[in-house]
């Protein structure tokens, strides 16, 4: 048997809904205590790959094993059902039990292994308070918001330790505050016990946040697997670019190229960035931007491009502003001290910036100082 | 290899079988497959077998006598065209009375719901008789309607398909009300509520969002309205044959009394396989299997319509209904326990009580009464476990084969009753195996098992549609194996759907005739078995004063039913 | 030694009339119990043949109203033949000449009418009078009512009345019900004026208070006995001829004669008001031929109606 | 009749559910065009809230206007039925109707008022594009992933453009980047159309960024109601700081006070932020510091507070850094050029802060430099 040192393994897996190929080929392993996330845009598959690693679904093809032992194998035909893969699962849909109140439906799993009646209560107590439930425990769900329904369906998952936990959106209707207090409890959870996480989500912050490695999915494929910071500052493709936070693209050519730097024209002015290699002057490129690399100011150098300000909005950090440059629309975010006028005329420079290729996919990331 | 406690195959065929059994579910597809073989398939072949007999060989004689009479094609169409009215009657009856009880802000909802269910405890023969006391060339209202517009023929007539299709369509709908009533009280009310908020009114709201999403359950309950119609004898026969007007029971009846029961035998199959074509045409009209999960996990509490102006007129309509298809027929059985004779003048003269007395003073009667109280709770019992662990099997566990037990549990309930009775004595008279079970009690239950698997399996399949499989799915994952599943999240969320199929049997069962008379034997009397017996031998008065004292057993169980409803409730209210 | 044990005993008589017989019966000999399984005449018929079809007879004592019945299953070998003192005092007509079956009981089919639609002075006296009354003349379908049945063998093996009456009765509206029952119950209602009546049910609705009576023709009523037999398998054949011999006595007789019913007995008075046997005019019925052209007369019927 | 001449006017709202006040006398009145938002953390009553002004729920005591028309009044007993008050709604859990496919589900809000096929199809089609599901049409909800169907309810209320628009949480399914784009598109359709917008969200920033004012709420109360930078800038109650946006608490005295500017001594080193007005000095208070209002230098002045760094998240603009200071967890965030390692010590300067009472609530908010 060819089992890996990984908590959970997946090879080749793949799964068709008719002519739909929810998953086409997807490969990653989760090492022991790891954190990992998919992230993807709605409908890449996440849930579905979360699914076929938790065996409600069965792959058309590809093996899983969770803690070196094949749970999943369309070439031997192994399967083993959800119930015999000792996994902790929090389903997107909730899937509260609408019969039990919220301490039976905690206590179920506890239940289920035959865990003593008050041992359970004491347990389920505990994760009530961890959930900032408690006294909620004879509620049904009927009476419960979404938010807490969720917290519920959070809950269960947790009153056991589980070998591995997959967490499909487990947070995505809590708020801010409760959000970020369930993810460090989360992590602290995860820390504790040395647990495996499959994680899904939308949510960008909540993956570069959390995440030990995350695998950006788009279409039933993974297009970068790699650390939170690689993935947002060196992203593989330009769809990992493009969904991991916000960019600004624009069309330039290459101006000139001195120690390390490079200048970019970019119609209306010149933008500095750092680049490693050389490249043919005026060669037909493309530079990303994020918004927060954008910077405005008062005044600049005159070779600088000149943006208007269209429109602010405030985002309690700081404030969202987006520009107009030469008919191009650009989105700039700064601290809550920079502030200009919807109006303003701001001159633009460049923290960090990579380059694309116009034609082709992306072609190579460059970091600036 | 040995790490892993599961063995791989390398066929993924045996893989699959292998996870099958390990799980359970094929161990229980094996035992469910054979209690479905011995109740309903041994019977059945014993039956289907004695049709190819003739003179003690194989012959395909009997289906060429039937199938040479022109008579047997009309009564089949007939059969159909008159179970179709019917149906649609009661399913309109029976979707509408569902919808405004449940599902509006109507008083008395209690009450109202009682009375719906009630009609289900009148013996069909009873029906006819009351309608015709009723509605017949001398009966009340006919001589209501001579007194106001003068002598002369009535305007209507009994004695005629129309007035089959009408007692038939007024006697069957409780079961499309019970059906209906449990998936509309299941339906997320958030769906309706996003249609109001979009605009649309109440009316438009029930025909475009409700009744598609209680589809399955009015198929349902229409698919057991159509063939409690088609395999309807006492009705036809009262109101059928006076006006030469035949059905494929009354002919099938005929066959028996000749005697040639082989005839009588090939023509049950016919009808069986009427009664199949109609079942897989309902089948497909019901649609797509995930395509009504309503029961999620995110929950939410019923909705109540506020009918606002509608408010009196609905009322008005429903206690109109209740008056036609309720209230005229319960008071003209009640009507005939206090006559001193069917059909007599009413009159101070004519009235007693001597029925009653007559009843009590039998102790076989009180024998009766207790038997059936005991078989219908043991075969409603027995009927919801089985079959919604069959529906289990065939809609959540998709074992293979599950189906097919699915759809021949379906087919007892289109034979006769007669026939089954039959097919019980052929099949338990000289077993093969096991005891003689003819002569003893016990072939009753398993005669009403035969005859009321339907209810179980339409009623809970109706239900477990409606719950999404992601609540399943949570309990596995959370550890649970399958079957426990079933136990602690399934059959739970399934209950008010095995209420609602154990009362439909339970009320069934209760008053069964046509079987119970062929199979009953002496300390196995139960209430169907006197309620015939007194009508066939002309105690018209003792047996409607049976029939009478059913009611009060459909009024405790209604209410034991509503005690529990509302336990649950509280038990759902209840705060931590 | 005398008898002991239960007598598994089937039939189709009324419970009124059988219930008595057995308390008296059983008050006779405290060691055989009687299990009564009563039931319609078509039920039972049912009963009989599924029974036979499945291997084995339960019943160890039989008693029905349709004579065929038993012809049949002389044939078929299901009866016990029964040596009884008793032979002597039932005319020949009444029993089976091998002793296979006797009539416990006998009953008569003729006009019933009801007395606040049909005057003294138009009540039929013959069976073409009957066809008079025209749509407010009714019997119950010979294809589900046994008596009609035979009521229909006699009628067309008569010169005088033949196939043709069930013709003319088609033509001229006389409605045909399902079974005695309804035929009877319409009656009562004032559905119908005139039905072919069974005697003793009209007299017990008329004991009831029905407006009701009956009649008997000129040109012959059906007078059909109700015959009694032992179940070829029987394992308790000394309580059965018991019981029987019972019925047939003198004593259980005039049990029979207290509840309205001719006697079969020529040594037991008949009921005060009724004929006695030797006035009434009977038909004739030839139950060999019934049996053997029965079914095709069933088709007959049946195209017919 | 004193009708105003609000979109919406929601006078004096309550409701219980058993013992719980679901709501709490809730008052509040939506400009016509604004985008007004209900923001609390989960199970405060929102849902209930707007299924009140729908016509879903009915509230016990209050006052409901739309469009300068009474719907609801609990003193007349007058309460409109949900499709009589002219809302578009989407719902917390979808309420996708499961019978209808994606394209009929869209289009049966016009199509129950009429509009021709041919018009529903092509209407249809335009909002698909819109939600990024063109070629979807034919699906049914069960065959869509959670996003998917939380985009077909928000198009089944856009299809039609009512009087005014009910959003419970229509975004919490939702990428980041697709959700970036629904915001966008709803301020569009809002503003052309000068459509109200009753808005429910536990999510901050959506509130912050999208809306023209914003209610608080918690356990059934309006805590704050106004503009979002007053919102977060000058919260009205210790509970709105907290819940708008995370927040460090540091116990301090007043240490001084010169031109405006107060020095606080937080233990271990001083703070100086603006100051409106005197305090005595040596008062007990508390200062509440926002984490992007924390700066972090690796040197300063010698009565700075000096903390070491605990932990350091990526969160693609910038850092998110764990502090210790005096034994107290502190949260602050940087910019991605801030670089510092975990277990560095750093030294502690302030933006802006807010004092707030330790005994009783919010007592004086306080902008700085
Ligand atoms: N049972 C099904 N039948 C057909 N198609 C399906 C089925 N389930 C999912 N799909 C499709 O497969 C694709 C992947 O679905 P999946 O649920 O994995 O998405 P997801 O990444 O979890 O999205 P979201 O973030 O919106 O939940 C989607 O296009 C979805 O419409
Ligand atoms: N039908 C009900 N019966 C009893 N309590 C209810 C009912 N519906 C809601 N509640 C309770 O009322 C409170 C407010 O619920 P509501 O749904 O308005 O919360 P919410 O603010 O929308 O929360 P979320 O963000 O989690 O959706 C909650 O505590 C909830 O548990
Ligand atoms: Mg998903
Ligand atoms: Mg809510």
């Amino acid at each position: 048997m060819n089992s890996s040192s990984g908590a959970v393994t997946v090879q080749g897996l793949a799964k068709q809904f008719g002519a739909l190929r929810a998953i086409d080929t997807v490969d990653f392993s989760i090492a022991q205590g790891e954190f990992f996330t998919l992230l993807g845009p709605s409908g890449c598959g996440k849930t579905t790959t979360l699914r076929c690693v938790a065996g409600l679904e069965s792959a058309d093809t590809g093996r899983i094993e969770i803690d070196g032992k094949p749970v999943f194998d369309s070439a031997t035909g192994l399967d083993l059902p959800a119930n015999e893969r000792a996994i902790g699962m929090v389903f997107q849909s909730y899937a509260v039990w609408p019969h039990m109140n919220v301490a039976e439906n905690i206590g179920y799993p506890l239940k289920v292994r035959g865990v003593a009646g008050t041992q359970i209560a004491a347990r389920v107590e505990e994760v009530l308070k961890l959930l900032d439930m408690a006294g909620l425990g004879g509620r049904m769900p009927s009476q419960l918001s979404g938010g807490q329904q969720q917290r519920v369906a959070l809950g269960r998952a947790l009153a056991i330790e589980p070998r591995v936990l997959l967490l499909d959106e487990p947070l995505s209707n809590l708020d801010a505050k409760l959000r970020e207090l369930m993810r460090a409890e989360l992590k602290l959870i995860q820390r504790r016990a040395g647990l495996p996480i499959l994680y899904v989500t939308h949510d960008q912050v909540e993956a570069l946040s959390m995440s030990d490695r995350i695998a950006v999915m788009s279409a039933g494929r993974i297009h970068h697997l790699a650390a939170p910071e690689e993935i947002y500052d060196r992203p593989a493709t330009r769809f990992v670019l493009d969904f991991v936070g916000a960019v600004n693209y624009l069309p330039c050519t290459v101006a000139g190229h001195e120690g390390g730097r490079m200048r970019l024209d970019v119609g209306g002015g010149t933008l500095e960035i750092a680049a490693p290699e050389r490249l043919p002057a005026a060669a037909d490129l493309t530079v990303a931007i994020r918004p927060e690399d954008l910077e405005l100011a008062a005044t600049g150098a005159d070779d600088a491009p000149r943006a208007r300000i269209t429109l602010r909005g405030f985002v309690g950090e700081g404030f969202e502003y987006r520009l107009e440059l030469g008919g191009q629309s650009l989105r700039a975010r700064t601290e809550k001290t920079v502030v200009f006028e919807e109006g303003a005329e701001v001159v633009l420079t460049a923290r960090r910036g990579v380059l694309v290729d116009a034609a082709a996919g992306l072609d190579s990331a460059v970091a600036a100082a | 290899m040995t790490t892993s406690p599961t063995a791989p195959f390398e066929n993924p065929r045996a893989a699959r079988v292998w996870r099958l059994f390990g799980d359970g579910r094929m161990v229980l597809m094996i035992a469910l497959a054979l209690f479905v073989f011995l109740t309903v398939l041994y019977p059945l072949f014993q039956v289907v077998w004695r049709s190819f007999i003739v003179e003690g060989s194989l012959s395909l004689a009997n289906y060429e006598a039937v199938f040479l009479r022109a008579s047997n094609f009309v009564a089949v169409w007939n059969s159909l065209w008159v179970s179709v009215i019917a149906t649609a009657i009661s399913v309109v009856i029976g979707t509408l009375g569902a919808f405004v009880v449940m599902r509006t802000d109507i008083p008395w909802k209690g009450a109202l719901s009682l009375l719906f269910v009630l009609p289900f405890a009148i013996p069909p023969l009873f029906s006819a008789m009351g309608w015709v006391q009723l509605a017949g060339p001398v009966g009340l209202i006919s001589q209501g309607w001579r007194a106001m517009f003068g002598p002369g023929p009535v305007p209507w007539n009994i004695y005629s398909a129309t007035g089959i299709i009408f007692v038939l369509g007024v006697s069957n709908y409780p079961l499309v009300f019970l059906t209906v009533a449990g998936a509309l009280q299941r339906v997320d009310p958030t769906l309706e509520e996003a249609a109001r908020t979009a605009g649309v009114g109440t009316g438009r709201i029930m025909r475009d969002i409700t009744l598609p999403l209680v589809k399955p359950a009015i198929y349902g309950g229409g698919l057991l309205a159509f063939v409690s119609s088609i395999d309807n004898f006492g009705i036809p026969a009262v109101l059928g044959m006076r006006a030469q007007f035949y059905v494929l029971t009354t002919r099938i009846y005929e066959a028996l009394t000749v005697p040639n029961m082989p005839l009588a035998t090939a023509m049950s199959v016919l009808l069986v396989g009427v009664a199949l074509v109609a079942m897989v045409g309902f089948r497909r009209a019901e649609g797509g299997r995930s395509q009504y999960a309503v029961i999620g996990g995110k929950s939410t509490t019923p909705g109540i319509i506020k009918l606002g102006r509608a408010k009196p007129w609905v009322v008005a309509a429903i206690v109109l209904t209740i008056l036609i298809v309720v209230v005229a027929p319960l008071f003209a059985l009640v009507l005939t326990s206090f006559l001193r004779f069917w059909g007599a003048p009413l009159t101070w003269e004519f009235l007693t009580t001597r029925h009653y007395e007559a009843i009590f003073n039998t102790p076989a009667a009180r024998r009766g009464i207790l038997n059936s109280l005991l078989l219908a709770a043991g075969a409603a019992t027995i009927l919801v476990f089985t079959t919604a662990l069959i529906s289990w099997l065939n809609i959540k566990g998709r074992v293979r084969g599950a189906g097919t037990l699915d759809a021949i549990g379906l087919i007892p309930f289109a034979l006769p009753g007669s026939v089954i009775g039959v097919a019980m004595i052929l099949a338990w008279s000289n077993p093969p195996v096991g005891p003689a079970l003819y002569g003893t009690i016990w072939i009753l239950l398993l005669a009403y098992i035969m005859r009321y698997m339907a209810f179980g399996l339409q009623t809970s399949r109706a239900t477990l549609t409606q719950i999404h499989d992601s609540l399943e799915e949570a309990a596995m994952a959370s550890g649970a194996s399958r079957m426990r599943t079933v136990r602690d999240i399934t059959l739970p969320l399934l209950r008010p759907g095995l209420v609602a199929g154990w009362i439909l049997i339970y009320i069934s069962a209760f008053n069964e005739l046509t079987v119970s008379v062929l199979i009953w034997t002496s300390g196995s009397e139960t209430i169907g078995v006197w309620i015939f017996l007194m009508q066939d031998s002309g105690f018209t008065g003792r047996a409607a004063a049976l029939a009478v004292l059913t009611l009060p057993v459909i009024l405790i169980l209604y209410l034991l039913m509503r005690w529990y409803a509302r336990l649950e409730e509280r038990r759902q209210k209840r705060q931590g | 030694d005398s008898p002991s044990g239960t007598v598994n005993f089937y039939s189709s008589m009324q419970l009124d009339i059988v219930e008595p017989i057995i308390a008296a019966f059983e008050e006779r000999h405290p060691d055989v119990s009687v299990d009564l399984l009563y039931s319609g005449s078509v039920e039972l018929e049912q009963r009989i043949f599924a029974e036979i079809e499945a291997g084995s007879l339960r019943a160890d004592v039989i008693w029905a109203a349709n004579p065929a019945l038993f012809l049949n299953l002389k044939d078929a070998g299901w009866l016990a033949a029964h040596e009884t003192e008793h032979t002597e005092a039932i005319p020949e007509g009444l029993r089976d000449p091998d002793n296979m079956w006797f009539a416990g009981r006998v009953h008569n089919m003729g006009v019933g009418y009801n007395t606040n639609l049909v005057a003294p002075d138009d009540v039929p006296t013959n069976w073409a009078e009957f066809l008079e009354w025209g749509p407010q003349a009714a019997l119950a379908s010979p294809l589900h009512s046994g008596t009609n049945f035979n009521m229909m063998g006699a009628f067309v093996q008569h010169d005088g009345i033949g196939w043709e009456w069930f013709e003319q009765a088609r033509e001229a509206g006389v409605q045909v019900v399902r079974g005695t029952g309804d035929v009877t119950r319409g009656l009562v209602a004032g559905e119908f004026a005139v039905i072919k009546g069974i005697d003793y049910i009209m007299a017990a609705q008329a004991a009831d208070g029905a407006p009701v009576s009956f009649a008997f023709t000129t040109d012959g009523v059906l007078s059909l006995p109700s015959p009694i037999a032992i179940g070829a398998g029987t394992d308790n054949p000394d309580a059965a001829a018991a019981f029987m011999d019972f019925i047939l006595s003198a004593e259980g007789q005039q049990l029979l004669v207290d509840q309205h019913f001719l006697p079969v007995r020529t040594d037991v008075d008949p009921p005060a008001g009724l004929p006695s046997p030797s006035e009434i005019i009977a038909l004739d019925v030839d139950y060999e031929w019934l049996a053997e052209n029965g079914s095709e007369l069933r088709e007959r019927f049946s195209d017919l109606y």
